[in-house]
């Protein structure tokens, strides 16, 4: 018996998520592959280290330009009102799952719009600092030296959002990721985790 | 493999930063020896490297200096550098063999993501592979003494190896063998310290009292070194005072390896036993 | 050379490269061999610091070699004999002098006429009409038996030494200074260098080149700083000497075998009309003793022409013919460089071939010459390249069309496709193996030449034609006689015993008889029945002096320093036991081939063996422009001359047709000094040719101080204007603190410097058209006709 | 900051657990390449260029067999020889770019009177214009005695100039056949 289904993300929301997503995590990969020497064999997933120093900045390219129009697909949806506020003082509540002291949440809680706006300053940081290291020879080492250092701090930063944003996505929410498939979530997941938001959409 | 060639450290692997030993690690170690009072800067090591080399000739111009180049290059691995200093009453016409200096503890290597890519042997010589090369630069940003220098056409960098054909079989370098003034020595880098400090001894008889060797520690030493005759100026002679290239100046992104790696480990980790604790949150079927 | 000659009896190089390191005192001046000689320099810099020596440099630029000397003095270009002539001088009245060296072994105690003088800038014996000195008061006053009176005291007031010390006296360090532009001070701290190794126990060496030869009074710098070396006593010692630094790879071997006007192999002279005998030419060329001990070897000169006549012209050579005195021509005056220009000028020259040489862009007065080539009938260049000369026809400003000059170039191979030998300035002969052949279709010189001989010697036979009989009779017994081998002739060179048909060991067993042949004594003893003595590669030096007796062979008879009877006193004892070049046992001589025989005890004779003296000469009749030296100005001077107003330039210099005009003049605006010279990223004009070498210093270039470039809003590496009378010059800037203003007869003089190494047909870098020889003027040495290439007039500004 | 080797297996274990061990040599031994001169001929020459005469080697591919082509791969200093001592300046370094320049000629030129070209003619042609030219020129110039009546025998119609670059061999056989060909106006690069 199928479950009535809401649509959440049209198609090209969804498009430009994975982009941005596959994007970063060959980034995430081949970058921590130049980090860690013991991961270098990682840059075989790109045909091997030089490849995967020539596609690196380039596919950085293309989550660039994607995160952009990221940003402005889901930036209106991205400002915190005072239901956002209240969902922040009892993320610990949340986090334990206590769903009944939870103020319920819009199309987007509270935490999903500040793993935006992190996501938005990273993107900004990881950009400015690839587009020097991309082409080290108009600058110099110093400089170098500490774009380096912010590109893999904002690096590992967004690593571990990733792992947040697919762990919350995939086992510790189930039915979040079919959002992102074919774009609808059902119902009751809507009434769950979105409850202000299946309100409006039931209603209309 | 010939004893010459023991290799003591490769990027991008454990022994980057823990040399490499064996029971060949006794072997000879080299070092250049420059002094700067008999260089009459003719440019026959220059010359000499690209040729031994096969390094292309590249179109050069005049830009107000007996100096060819303005820079080094991937394809000019060794520059003489030329600069007119008055110090008081006397002219000093400052001729300083610019190439790399083949650092004990090389910045390049630390700095080189791929494994292999850049080799320290025991004999003091840091090589560039360029097979391995993935064309990071990082090892150019890595370099106290700015040597380096990635090539378009190939997308690799490159610099001195000094000659490692050559010494592999027990020949000087190209550079060495051909200093008409014999201003380049070569030899065993012990051998190569006391000589240095008899050439100090004859500069500061000969008036430089300034003389010094030049042997950075802040690399470990190096394995070309200059006698300068004005060891007071080393910045007339583009020679940096203190370079540091130990693991130093990438002491942060080595900071950065291990909090990241522990930073991803434990965002993992808690993601599990958030799992295990809470486990998933799914809605009622049929609320 | 010929001052050299004029002094000791050789026009060669007194040492050799590797001596140089046993040296106190190294003085470079007129040279810059850290650039032109780069690796015989070393020695020089092992003497610097394994023998605690001083290495100075007088230059007016501050060259490579002075960026590793100890000091350097700038002075002006052209004021050379003022510098030297100041040493002299300091020397003499700081008694600074080897005595029992000067006593020993030079002329000072000889009595010169009492008719002999100098007044006014002018010796004695000036004709006004001939521009040409009588030499009759500057000789040598005899004693009843014919010899020369000599005051062992050295205090007769006309004996060499009371002379030259009169003559020198003017050279006071404020005239120096005033002349050169230097300080006093500076002068004569360098003085107390240079005149230190007056001593038995100190010697100094001097390395020269053509910045002392090309000047109109070239051959009197090198003659006063052969005097200061005598007065010093550094000639014929090891570490001592006066060292001519040669150019070209072959250019001692080539002067040896006598490409040259005026000479034949071996350094014989080219006979002239009023030679009308053989007799007659070698009376008046084998020099008679003027003192009892002399051993005066070139009273073998019969022996060694006769020897070389035989070798050219075999058995039609005879004593019936004179030996075919009369095949060889007979010129009619000069007939160096400059004179063939000359003749080519006035069309007089029909018919000119040039080898492995670039004579447009040598110069003097590249737009002279343009239009001397363009009055030619025919020209014919050999060279592995095409040469700018071939094509001086394209150059810019030529119109072919008006230019009917008939040119053929012939590619022909070069050193590594040949063996032979080269002459190194320390006159080592060394052999070369070769390497590669040559690709198709180029042939080597050898074959050139005989091709020509050949089809010269075949037309005359077929139709006949002017005196054909030496060309018939010329020796060719080679084995292939359209390409001789060249170790055919090395021995031929070497010389055989007719008699036995065996090569000779040494010049000593030549005949005046027609009994040998040998094409140039001084090679008798190089490829001997032991074999090629060229080639030879032993590498010991039991010396310890870097003599090397086992590696090649060293003119004359393996000799490694020349003069060294000189090395020790009058007794055979060395003046330096640590650096003997030559000590007598009692029985023998040990060290170098000694200059004596073996075993000619040390007081049969002087120490000069090449001089009738038997000893140098501080006083020397032999030169044009006077016995001893003195200072001119160059034809184009930014000043008067301090020392006598109403002879400011060499009196007898001579002045071709229509040079005046192209000099500066009153009223013209010249102000500069301008000097060219050579860089060590090139050879002449050949290395435009190899990449590396372009890549290395790619463009023309004008070296200007900064001082001058401010006042003319030049910068560095921007670009540059250089005019002078003749022609003008377009390049790079490099502006440079290395040469300063002088002042100089107390107005400012500028220095310009200029390199040579560019031309127009596809040089080096991008900048074609300007060579330095555009500006030079076509002038020379009154002695050898050397062009004034190193000091002239220009201005200057920004392009 | 020392680094000791328990640190660094931290620092590259923690986080993933790769281990580097095992790690394969191979590439960096390849990346030395082969000795060029190793299996090359060797001739012993001297520098070309100025008078110090270094002593040189010239290392040269080819058999040396019937109907083969020697290549010169590579020139430098002879360590035996006492003058250089195995050294050389920029020229002699690089002596074999003359050997091997690519602005080598292989084929004579002429040029006419009034042509701003030249054509390329055979050897033939060449020796046989330079030949007749001589002799034109000889016989035209030629003065077998003097206006005072003095035999002189010489020709004052051609000058022959260089050179300091070939061998005295050359050099010799060069006056030998001039001198006896009548000519005066000879000279080489020693005076400029």
């Amino acid at each position: 018996m199928s479950q009535p289904l809401l649509l959440r993300f049209t198609f090209l929301h969804r498009v430009v998520h994975w982009v941005v997503g596959m994007t970063f995590v060959v980034l995430l990969l081949t970058g921590l592959a130049f980090s860690y020497p013991s991961l270098f064999w990682l840059t075989t997933l790109l045909g091997g280290g030089p490849a995967a120093r020539v596609l690196h900045p380039q596919i950085g390219a293309v989550f660039g330009v994607g995160l952009l129009v990221m940003f402005v697909l889901w930036v209106r949806d991205m400002f915190l009102d005072a239901p956002d506020r209240q969902w922040l003082g009892a993320i610990k509540h949340y986090a334990a799952h206590e769903h009944d002291k939870v103020p319920p949440a819009g199309k987007y809680n509270a935490g999903q719009k500040l793993f935006f706006w992190l996501q938005s300053l990273l993107g900004v940081l990881f950009v400015a600092t690839g587009l020097l290291l991309w082409f080290p020879e108009s600058f110099g080492s110093g400089l170098l030296n500490t774009m380096r250092l912010l590109h893999f701090a904002a690096a590992l930063a967004g690593g571990l959002l990733l792992i947040l944003h697919v762990y919350l996505g995939t086992v510790a929410y189930p039915g979040t990721a079919r959002g992102m498939i074919d774009g609808k979530v059902t119902t009751a997941w809507a009434r769950l985790h979105h409850p202000r938001w299946s309100g409006e959409r039931v209603e209309r | 493999m010939p004893d010459t060639l023991a290799i003591k450290r490769i990027s991008a692997s454990p022994s980057a930063l823990i040399p490499l030993e064996s029971l060949r690690s006794g072997g000879p170690v080299y070092s250049k020896l420059v002094d700067i009072s008999k260089c009459i800067g003719c440019k026959g090591c220059e010359v000499a490297c690209k040729e031994w080399n096969d390094l292309k000739v590249e179109q050069t111009s005049n830009f107000g200096s007996m100096q060819s180049h303005k820079d080094l290059s991937s394809n000019t691995w060794l520059l003489m550098r030329f600069n007119e200093v008055e110090i008081g009453d006397d002219l000093s016409w400052m001729i300083k063999k610019d190439a790399c200096l083949h650092c004990e503890e090389p910045g390049c290597l630390f700095a080189c993501p791929a494994p292999g890519a850049i080799v320290q042997y025991q004999n003091g010589i840091v090589d560039f592979n360029q097979d391995q090369c993935i064309g990071c630069q990082n090892c150019v940003s890595g370099c106290p003494f700015d040597i380096p220098r990635f090539d378009k056409e190939t997308k690799t960098v490159a610099k001195c190896n000094m000659c490692i054909d050559r010494v592999e079989v027990g020949l000087e370098p190209a550079c060495v063998k051909t200093c008409p003034t014999n201003a380049i020595q070569w030899g065993i880098k012990d051998d190569m310290l006391a000589l240095a400090e008899k050439k100090v001894e004859t500069m500061k008889r000969r008036g430089y009292e300034h003389a010094a060797l030049y042997n950075p520690g802040g690399v470990g030493g190096t394995h070309m070194m200059y006698v300068v005759p004005h060891g007071d100026r080393l910045e007339d002679y583009s020679l940096p005072a203190h370079p540091v290239a130990s693991p130093a100046p990438l002491g942060g992104l080595n900071v950065l390896r291990r909090v990241g790696s522990y930073l991803l480990g434990f965002g993992v980790l808690s993601a599990l036993a958030h799992f295990l604790a809470v486990g998933p949150m799914s809605p009622e079927e049929d609320s | 050379m010929a001052s050299l000659a004029a002094t000791f009896g050789r026009g060669a190089m007194t040492n050799h490269w590797k001596d140089i390191k046993n040296a106190d005192v190294v003085l470079v001046m007129g040279a810059n061999p850290a650039e032109n000689h780069p690796c015989g320099f070393k020695w020089a810099l092992e003497a610097r610091d394994e023998n605690g020596a001083k290495l100075v440099t007088i230059d007016p630029r501050f060259t490579r070699t002075s960026a590793v000397a100890d000091k350097h003095l700038q002075i002006r270009p052209g004021s050379d004999i003022a510098i030297l002539g100041g040493l002299i001088r300091h020397i003499l009245t700081n008694d600074l002098h080897h005595a029992d060296y000067v006593r020993a072994h030079t002329n000072a105690s000889f009595i010169i006429s009492g008719d002999f003088g100098f007044e006014d800038g002018l010796f004695s014996g000036f004709e006004e009409a001939g521009s040409r000195y009588d030499k009759t008061s500057w000789s040598y006053q005899r004693a009843a038996d014919g010899y020369v009176r000599r005051d062992p005291t050295l205090e007769d007031p006309q004996c060499v030494f009371q002379l030259l010390r009169r003559h020198y006296d003017r050279y006071t360090p404020a005239m120096v200074a005033q002349i050169a532009g230097c300080s006093e001070e500076k002068f004569l701290e360098m003085a107390d260098i240079i005149c230190s190794t007056g001593r038995a126990d100190r010697v100094g060496t001097i390395m020269y080149a053509v910045g002392w030869t090309m000047h109109t009074v070239g051959s009197q710098i090198i003659r006063t700083g052969a005097i200061l070396q005598l007065l010093l006593g550094n000639i014929g010692r090891p570490g001592g000497g006066i060292n001519a630094l040669r150019g070209h790879a072959n250019v001692q071997g080539a002067t040896d075998h006598a490409i040259v006007a005026g000479i034949l192999p071996g350094y014989l002279k080219v006979p002239t009309p009023e030679q009308t005998t053989l007799a007659e030419h070698l009376e008046a060329s084998t020099p008679q003793p003027l003192v009892p001990d002399t051993v005066n070897y070139w009273g073998n000169y019969p022996k060694f022409l006769v020897s070389q006549l035989k070798a050219w012209f075999g058995d039609s050579a005879t004593a019936a013919n004179e030996f075919g005195y009369h095949y060889l021509g007979k010129p009619d005056g000069d007939a160096t460089w400059l004179s063939i220009w000359d003749e080519a000028y006035h069309g007089r020259l029909e018919g000119f071939i040039t080898l492995g040489f670039n004579p447009l862009l040598a110069g003097p007065d590249i737009p002279r010459l343009l239009k001397s080539m363009s009055r030619l009938k025919w020209m014919t260049v050999i060279d592995p390249f095409m040469l700018d000369s071939a094509e001086f026809w394209k150059a810019p400003g030529m119109n072919p069309a008006e230019i009917d000059t008939e040119v053929l170039y012939l590619p022909t191979t070069h050193w590594i496709e040949r063996d032979g030998s080269f002459t190194n300035s320390g006159r080592w002969a060394q052999w070369k193996e070769k390497a590669i052949d040559p690709p198709d279709g180029v042939r080597s010189d050898t074959w050139v030449l005989s091709e020509l001989f050949w089809r010269v010697k075949e037309l005359y036979q077929q139709d006949g034609g002017a005196y054909d009989e030496p060309i018939q009779n010329l020796t060719w017994a080679y084995l292939n006689p359209r390409e001789p081998t060249l170790v055919e002739l090395a021995k031929e060179i070497n010389g055989y015993d007719h008699e036995t048909g065996q090569l000779l060991s040494s010049f000593g067993q030549l005949q005046d008889d027609g009994g040998t042949s040998s094409g140039n004594w001084l090679y008798t003893g190089s490829y001997t029945e032991a074999g090629n003595m060229m080639a030879r590669r032993g590498t010991a030096d039991p010396t310890g002096l870097g003599m090397h007796h086992d590696w090649a062979f060293s003119w004359p008879a393996n000799r490694r320093v020349l003069y060294n009877r000189a090395s020790a006193d009058a007794e055979g004892r060395p003046w330096d036991p640590s650096r003997a070049g030559i000590a007598w046992t009692g029985r023998e001589w040990i060290g170098d081939v000694p200059d004596y025989g073996r075993t000619t005890p040390p007081d049969a004779a002087g120490a000069f063996i090449m001089t009738e003296e038997g000893v140098a000469r501080l006083f020397s009749s032999q030169m044009a422009d006077g016995p001893f030296s003195e200072h001119y100005e160059p034809v184009e001077s930014p000043t008067g001359n301090a020392l006598h107003e109403s002879v400011p330039v060499n009196p007898v210099i001579n002045w071709y047709d229509g040079v005046r005009e192209t000099l500066a003049a009153e009223g013209d605006d010249f102000p500069h000094a301008c000097t060219i010279y050579r860089v060590v990223e090139h050879e002449h004009f050949v290395t435009a040719n190899v990449p590396l070498l372009v890549e290395a210093m790619p463009d023309f270039f004008i070296e200007l101080p900064e001082g001058l470039a401010a006042e003319k809003g030049i910068e560095n590496g921007g670009r540059a204007r250089v005019w002078s009378k003749r022609g003008e010059v377009e390049g790079v800037a490099i502006v440079t603190k290395r040469i300063k203003p002088l002042t100089v007869n107390g107005q400012t003089v500028w220095t310009v410097g200029i390199p040579v190494h560019w031309g127009f047909a596809g040089g080096t870098g991008s900048t074609h058209a300007s060579m330095a020889n555009l500006l030079t003027p076509f002038i020379g040495d009154a002695n050898t006709r050397c062009p004034e290439f190193k000091a002239f007039l220009v201005n200057v500004e920004r392009a | 900051m020392p680094i000791s080797r328990r640190t660094f297996l931290k620092a590259s274990v923690a986080g993933v657990g790769i281990s580097a061990l095992g790690f394969d040599l191979k590439p960096a031994y390849a990346a030395v390449r082969q000795l060029k001169i190793r299996n090359a001929r060797e001739y012993k020459t001297v520098c070309p260029y100025c008078a110090v005469g270094c002593g040189t080697i010239a290392y040269v591919h080819g058999s040396g067999g019937l109907n083969t082509t020697n290549t010169i791969i590579h020139v430098e200093g002879d360590p035996d020889n006492p003058i250089n001592g195995g050294t050389l300046c920029p020229k002699g370094a690089s002596q074999m770019g003359l050997a091997i320049s690519p602005r080598l000629r292989k084929s004579p030129m002429f040029r006419e009177g009034g042509a701003s070209e030249w054509r390329e003619v055979d050897w033939d042609f060449a020796m046989d214009w330079l030949a007749r030219k001589f002799k034109e020129s000889r016989d035209a110039t030629f003065t077998e005695q003097d206006s005072q009546g003095r035999t002189v025998n010489r020709t004052n119609g051609i000058a022959w100039v260089g050179s300091a670059t070939v061998a005295n061999e050359d050099a010799y056989l060069i006056t030998k056949t001039m001198r006896a060909m009548g000519l005066t106006y000879i000279d080489h690069q020693a005076r400029i």
